[in-house]
């Protein structure tokens, strides 16, 4: 939960204990404070942000080309897919669970929306509804054996992993791989279509919009926080985030623009992030889910319906499993049998593991399907463009993975051995 | 090798892009590459290639084609691995004004010229050869096992039809399942086949490539069934097997003229020059483009033309066949 | 004492595989009555407590809520009809922080979205109330002390309107100062007419505040006493199953040092 | 673990609590609690066990030739290979860790192993001792990695996954596929390879020994409990438990001699069960496995080297996929590149779950990976010879799965409303 | 007690994030002595215990053991020392029946193998001098009562030789008759020679058997006090940094109730 990074600056009350230490006020302050948490290991997010810019900076010295929009570009269409499914499984590791059934899931949906647009001639977006509710239904379907009967999540969404890959085979059965023209989500999710028609200034209506709703909230908060006499973050602090998502936003849309824009399905995928991110941190059901994955016991006995919490996740993760297969298919334009490849489920996974979700429930955010896929795609930008042969591309791959981590357990380890586990 | 090669091509000008399907057969990586990257060397010592193995992957393909065209190749040889959903990525290249030759798969979409050997040609083969190895035990009745390719590989469909059209009637297919070109799971089937009709009643039994007939011979062995048995592909251990006897045929597609056929079309349309000396005939691939297309022969290979074939090709050599395993059968076989 | 109880067991039994946990079991807590619950370890105590609170149904017997039996078979089902339980165990989530453990379940909204700020400033004044120091209401449970925790557990059972506040060995880690603020609040429990059932192994806090004493011995009911008028002894006698006991045996010793 | 599974009978100290109900002498007494057991949910792996004979009793009634010796030896057979990553994963999974890289590594074991001895013309056993100390080697290097620098153990053996599938290929690349020549161990484990060169006595014996040396055993441990005045099993369990075991390996016994015998690689397999249930159970190498995976700050107190433990069941589950890989390459004589199936990773964890071992730690035997790949390889022995179309097959594996664990999930359940979690 | 303490901490401080929990802590403990450690709830007396058992390497200052200073990381090192601890949390593991947590690490073997009937046997006779009644030794810990782990923890501390033993409020959960059984022991250690290190919140026990009594306040040393000359209102004061409190305010309003 990010709130506890909230620092505690001029609290007013009584029971505030003299041993916590007092970040002096300002920017000084703020410096003293990312000092001290560097020596104490605790960095949040920021070990794997260096983590990917050693990869950027590598990959550019082993690739003139590597350093351009281009690459960018390809970042950010490609980890699209493949991040959808990853913001699912999210919600289904801050439970503490498995979804192995994400990528069979995502075949199936690229094949059901196929045969209902293509073959049936549905209309378009009529489909997509209906493969957002199918994949909503199978994940609820997965959660209802798992919570009501039973049957370890493992279990049952391994049977998943197997089962909706028969179905999408048996779908796709007599017309093999099915074509997608190129209109309605396919086409908004296709590599051609950008925000704002790839307008130079979309990229930064959208930084500007994202930097400033930022900044607004978090004076809101200090206001109300202020006057009910609770810590509040200082403004300098507030100034100083702000001021780095402008770097990262408005450094990101440059670069887009410099090639194309903003690809739409990217613009989909955040608009997404911020919704689920919103949901998990502002909401009592996303702060169920957070207590169901700490400790189910408790959670149980503080009155919250475990089994509806654990459905409710896993239909999530289905409706997200659809939507990925979607954005997948769009890459192709098209559903194929190789659809439910389980190679995605396991990127999916490694997102989230990478950008800082625990596999152990209770801790993790939304980004780091975001950070994870960030890294996974831009090392294989970079290993797509060195054009190696698949031995070495595999082995790059893993020790990059794991590179991309060492640094993030490096901390944790301070931080442990410094008593926060 | 490759991967400095495009670093030094200036702008890309002078790039061809190679895009190979998957690893698990040992033909793309192993010869295919090379021999394609030697021709173009020869041809155009100027051209650099750009290389990438999709793994298996449809996805990671199209990727891969997109790598290329920000890369600013000039000519994209794929080999697909969806020949149906590679279409939306050769559009793309084509609408940035790269050529596209189709290796091996006819990829859908606006391709300009294809090379390959004709699959339901390579399945008649294979059906004809497994005739000849059963001999007089070939009649309508004898049970022959089929173990074909994976479904998901649209070429796994042609070779299933060349086949069948050559044994339909002549013999009896009594058990027919998916071997996912694996050679566990085909071993494991073809076991099960024996289970269920006996093993004495086999009379012969089709593997789609010689990767599944190494698990199938092995399964035979276990069960005693001593039907013949063929593949395609001409595999180091294929040719092997043939050598010692436990498996019959296989059918030998000269990986070298179809790489540097590619390769001739390949440097042909970089350098904007007619591609009609090579691609002789025309092709209408599923999405219906017609294509210009090579067409190259298969050889059904049996123990008598392996010294005619990948030995006189340069495949192999025969102490590489021969290793001391099969020392003694090579000389039975009069290669050594 | 003539009304109907608020609360009340009838020939309540529960096993676990191959223990029988409580046999035949009776209980009765009336609005304004502190019931202290005592008994040897093991004896049973938190499995009664659990089965008031929904955690384990009971196996056998009724409960009675307001004269009426009811069906407790979830812990929302408690908490519907206004039980409000601190566990031996405390069960806390450890990844969240003060305050969300204290609101779980029961968070306070504005505009359908959660009031952090309403929420911390309640925190605070709750946690002041129970005179205890906590570094940050932001922190993770899991790094405060056994005590911290324990009061965050009990500022936990008083949000909301119980009329049943069960209590189980609430001041097992607290300090002096923090125990008297815990009896304190009992005793203000029963003058808002609360139903308070504690459970406690410190015979001077029981008499301190409860008004009946009642003692499960192996499960079984083995008395029940107004504690005015029965002597330490007799109760400590009804919770070892003998006069003569460890506590006698060492009470003597060291009178008999003294001298 | 087992021990709480030992009842208390007659025993003749203080301490004992009137509470605990006390099993009447006597095999009466042991119905009874049997009864009492069903009610509770409280079954072992008997839902597995009747889960199977379903899956037998369908498929036979499907297919009239499945209910043959030949079925016997297929699925005897074939389940070693991926059995023996399941056991390695077993030790794993008592930790409440993962390790995806058995798959990879099994491949690259055999593809070791191929070059060893065919390339360079090795002798075949040392060759086979080279790959298995070089399986060791990989698992205690992602051990290292995972205890010491803390990067969690799904990434480390994910790397894995990746990076030694490009080791493999790379090993492969000169030659690709390389047969195995029918010796040494490839023989061995091959399928022309029984118990006695296949003698009908070859089984019984195996089955007597079984049964004599779990009698024998028991009764001496019997006598020593009885006179150290502990609780003791009564001999009429004992009876009736060697009764049980002597129903079961006869009866195997008898299955595989209709066809031709047991095959060597079964023999090496449940030799290899028995080795590590005894380390698990027996030795406090194996009681620490089980503290670790209980809890982890708890076994770091108690003065156990969490880093050892986790580094060394690491190296102990890559020297079983080295082996699993020798013997998935025996069963196609051949090492070749598809090799690191991950379905083989999948197999593998989905039969030591379905077994009773639980992805959380603390909690398994070694048997289930035997009881989990039985029913895996019974379906899919029933599955092949159907012969059915791929998306039926996939279809049916994922229900019946799922079938195999709802009878003891079910069970679960009632076990947890009893309160027992 | 002129000769060297067993045990001595030297201006140890220790940190967590942000939060300071010890500041500069002076402690000693001679051999046969029992040092009674007392302080509010959060005033950092676990902290100490883990810094010692090492399971938080300290950040400032020294340990020194019967005179020499030694480097404590890793609990190993004070076990080799002889270092015994009951933890606050108790630390079983939850898995694993009894028997298997009180040898834990240090099991019993025979020919290399474990003797389970050995252990089963020790393991009951220690229970029983705990009075302890647990339905069966071969039952997981996971379903014990709060009291009958906290004895299975306190027992495995008397497992090995241990030079220092130390006892992180060990009586919290305990009955009376078992709080009377570890009070006994307690005594018995101390004549052994031991060193003890009894954290409780209870006055009435640290009275009863401690000689000396440490007070740590807000991370801080508040003073030492030998038992026999001092008042537990002294005391009192010295945890809760205040002569009026809500221990004396609670006082004041019974006594008046009473009268
Ligand atoms: N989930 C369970 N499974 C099996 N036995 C259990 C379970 N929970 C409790 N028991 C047993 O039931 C008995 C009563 O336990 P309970 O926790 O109610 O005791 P208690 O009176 O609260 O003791 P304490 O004072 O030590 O907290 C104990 O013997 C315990 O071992
Ligand atoms: N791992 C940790 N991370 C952060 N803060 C911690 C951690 N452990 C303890 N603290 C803080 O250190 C202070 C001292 O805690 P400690 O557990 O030592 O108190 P204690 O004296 O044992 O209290 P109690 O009597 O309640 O057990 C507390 O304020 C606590 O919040
Ligand atoms: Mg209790
Ligand atoms: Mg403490």
């Amino acid at each position: 939960m990010s709130n506890d990074t909230k620092t505690q600056a001029s609290a007013p009350t009584s029971a505030v204990d003299p041993r916590l230490l007092q970040r002096e006020s300002g920017l000084q302050g703020y410096l003293n404070e990312f000092k001290r948490k560097i020596r104490g290991g605790d960095l949040g997010s920021l070990p794997v942000v260096v983590g990917l810019l050693v990869i950027w900076a590598v990959f550019s010295f082993n690739d003139s080309k590597y350093f351009a929009a281009t690459t960018g570009t390809f970042v950010a269409y490609y980890m699209v897919g493949v991040g959808l499914l990853s913001l699912g499984l999210v919600f289904v590791l801050l439970l503490g669970e498995i979804d192995l059934s994400v990528g069979a899931v995502s075949g199936l949906a690229a094949a059901f929306f196929a045969v209902l647009s293509v073959n049936h001639g549905m209309n378009p977006w009529l489909a997509v509804v209906l493969t957002l509710v199918g994949g909503a239904l199978i994940g609820a379907l997965q959660g209802w054996i798992f919570a009501k009967i039973g049957v370890p999540a493992f279990v049952v969404t391994l049977a998943g992993f197997l089962g909706w890959q028969g179905v999408m085979l048996w779908l796709l059965g007599s017309t093999g791989t099915i074509n997608l023209p190129d209109s309605g989500l396919n086409h908004f999710l296709s590599g051609n279509s950008f925000f704002l028609g790839g307008d130079i200034s979309g990229g930064y209506i959208l930084a500007l919009l994202a930097v400033a709703s930022m900044a607004v909230s978090s004076l809101l908060e200090q206001r109300r926080r202020r006057s009910a006499g609770v810590p509040f973050r200082p403004t300098s602090e507030i100034v100083l985030r702000s001021a780095l998502l402008a770097v990262g936003a408005f450094g990101a849309a440059f670069v887009l623009n410099q090639d194309r824009g903003v690809p739409n399905d990217l613009v989909l995928f955040l608009a997404l992030l911020i919704i689920a991110d919103f949901v998990l941190r502002r909401t009592s059901y996303g702060r169920k889910i957070f207590a169901v994955g700490g400790n189910i016991e408790a959670s149980r006995r503080a009155g919250i319906s475990v089994s509806a919490i654990r459905i409710s996740v896993y239909a999530i993760s289905g409706a997200f499993a659809a939507l990925g297969g979607l954005a997948i298919a769009s890459t192709t334009s098209a559903a194929g049998q190789a659809g439910a490849d389980p190679n995605n489920l396991m990127m999916a996974i490694a997102a989230a593991v990478i950008g800082g979700t625990s596999l152990f429930g209770g801790r993790g955010r939304v980004w780091s399907a975001l950070l994870g896929m960030l890294v996974i795609s831009s090392i294989q930008a970079g290993l797509y463009m060195l054009g190696l042969n698949l031995d070495i591309q595999y082995m790059i791959m893993g020790v990059v993975l794991l590179a991309a981590v060492v640094v993030d357990s490096l901390s944790r380890r301070t931080q442990k051995s410094s008593g926060r586990a | 090798s490759s991967s400095s090669s495009s670093t030094s091509a200036a702008g890309g000008s002078q790039t061809i892009g190679l895009l190979l399907p998957e690893n698990t057969t040992t033909r793309y990586e192993q010869f295919d590459k090379p021999l394609f990257e030697a021709k173009v060397k020869a041809l155009a010592p100027s051209a650099t290639i750009q290389y990438a193995n999709a793994g298996g992957s449809a996805q990671t393909q199209a990727q891969q084609v997109q790598t290329m065209i920000n890369a600013g190749v000039k000519v994209l040889v794929v080999d697909a691995q969806d020949a149906a959903q590679i279409k939306s990525s050769v559009q793309a290249a084509h609408d940035k004004g790269i050529k596209v030759v189709a290796y091996d798969r006819l990829a859908q979409g606006p391709v300009d010229a294809y090379v390959s050997f004709d699959n339901e040609k390579v399945g008649e083969l294979q059906g004809q050869g497994l005739l000849n190895a059963m001999g007089p035990a070939a009649t309508p009745s004898a049970k022959v096992v089929e173990i074909d390719g994976d479904s998901a590989d649209p070429n796994a469909a042609d070779f299933k039809k060349g086949f069948t059209t050559a044994v339909q009637g002549k013999v009896n297919i009594a058990y027919d399942a998916s071997g996912l070109w694996k050679p566990d799971v085909a071993a494991q089937k073809a076991t099960a086949a024996f289970n269920q009709l006996g093993a004495k009643n086999v009379a012969g039994v089709y593997s789609a490539n010689d990767g599944m007939a190494a698990g199938i011979v092995t399964s035979m062995k276990n069960a005693g069934v001593t039907a013949p048995i063929g593949g395609q592909d001409a595999q180091l251990d294929a040719v092997q097997r043939i050598v010692a006897g436990t498996q019959a045929y296989t059918v030998y597609k000269a990986y070298k003229p179809e790489a540097e056929a590619a390769a001739q079309l390949a440097v042909d349309l970089l350098n904007g020059q007619s591609i009609s000396s090579v691609a002789t005939v025309t092709k209408t691939s599923l999405s219906g483009n017609s294509v210009p297309s090579d067409l190259l022969t298969p050889v059904l290979l049996t123990k008598t033309n392996i010294k005619d074939t990948v030995v006189a090709d340069g495949l192999y050599q025969v102490s590489q066949i021969c290793t001391a395993d099969f020392a003694a059968a090579c000389k039975a076989a009069g290669l050594q | 004492m003539t009304s109907a109880p608020v609360l009340a067991l009838r020939g309540v039994s529960k096993r676990f595989g191959a223990v029988q946990a409580l046999t035949d079991v009776e209980l009765e807590v009336h609005a304004g009555e502190v019931v202290a619950l005592v008994g040897d370890n093991g004896a049973g105590k938190s499995t009664l407590v659990k089965t008031i609170a929904g955690v384990h149904p009971i196996d056998e017997g009724a409960i009675e809520w307001e004269g009426r039996e009811v069906h407790i078979n979830r812990p929302q089902d408690a908490q519907h009809l206004g039980v409000a339980t601190v566990y031996q165990d405390l069960a806390l989530c450890d990844n969240l922080d003060v305050v969300n453990n204290l609101f779980l379940g029961r968070e306070l909204r504005r505009r359908g979205v959660l009031d952090e700020v309403a929420m911390e400033q309640k925190s605070r004044e709750l946690l002041d109330t129970l005179s205890i120091r906590i570094p940050s209401v932001r922190i993770p449970i899991a790094s405060l002390s056994g005590g911290q925790r324990q009061v965050v557990a009990i500022a936990r059972s008083l949000i909301g309107e119980p009329k049943v506040v069960i209590l189980d060995e609430p001041t097992a880690a607290l300090g002096v100062e923090q125990t008297a603020q815990v009896l304190d609040l009992v005793e203000r429990l029963r003058e808002r007419g609360l139903g308070v059932i504690l459970i406690s192994h410190n015979m001077a806090d029981v008499r301190a505040v409860a008004d009946t004493v009642a003692v499960l011995r192996l499960g079984k009911n083995n008395g029940t006493f107004p504690v005015q008028e029965t002597t330490q002894e007799t109760i400590i006698a009804a919770i070892t199953g003998a006069t003569e006991n460890a506590v006698t045996r060492r009470a003597a010793r060291t009178a008999e040092a003294a001298k």
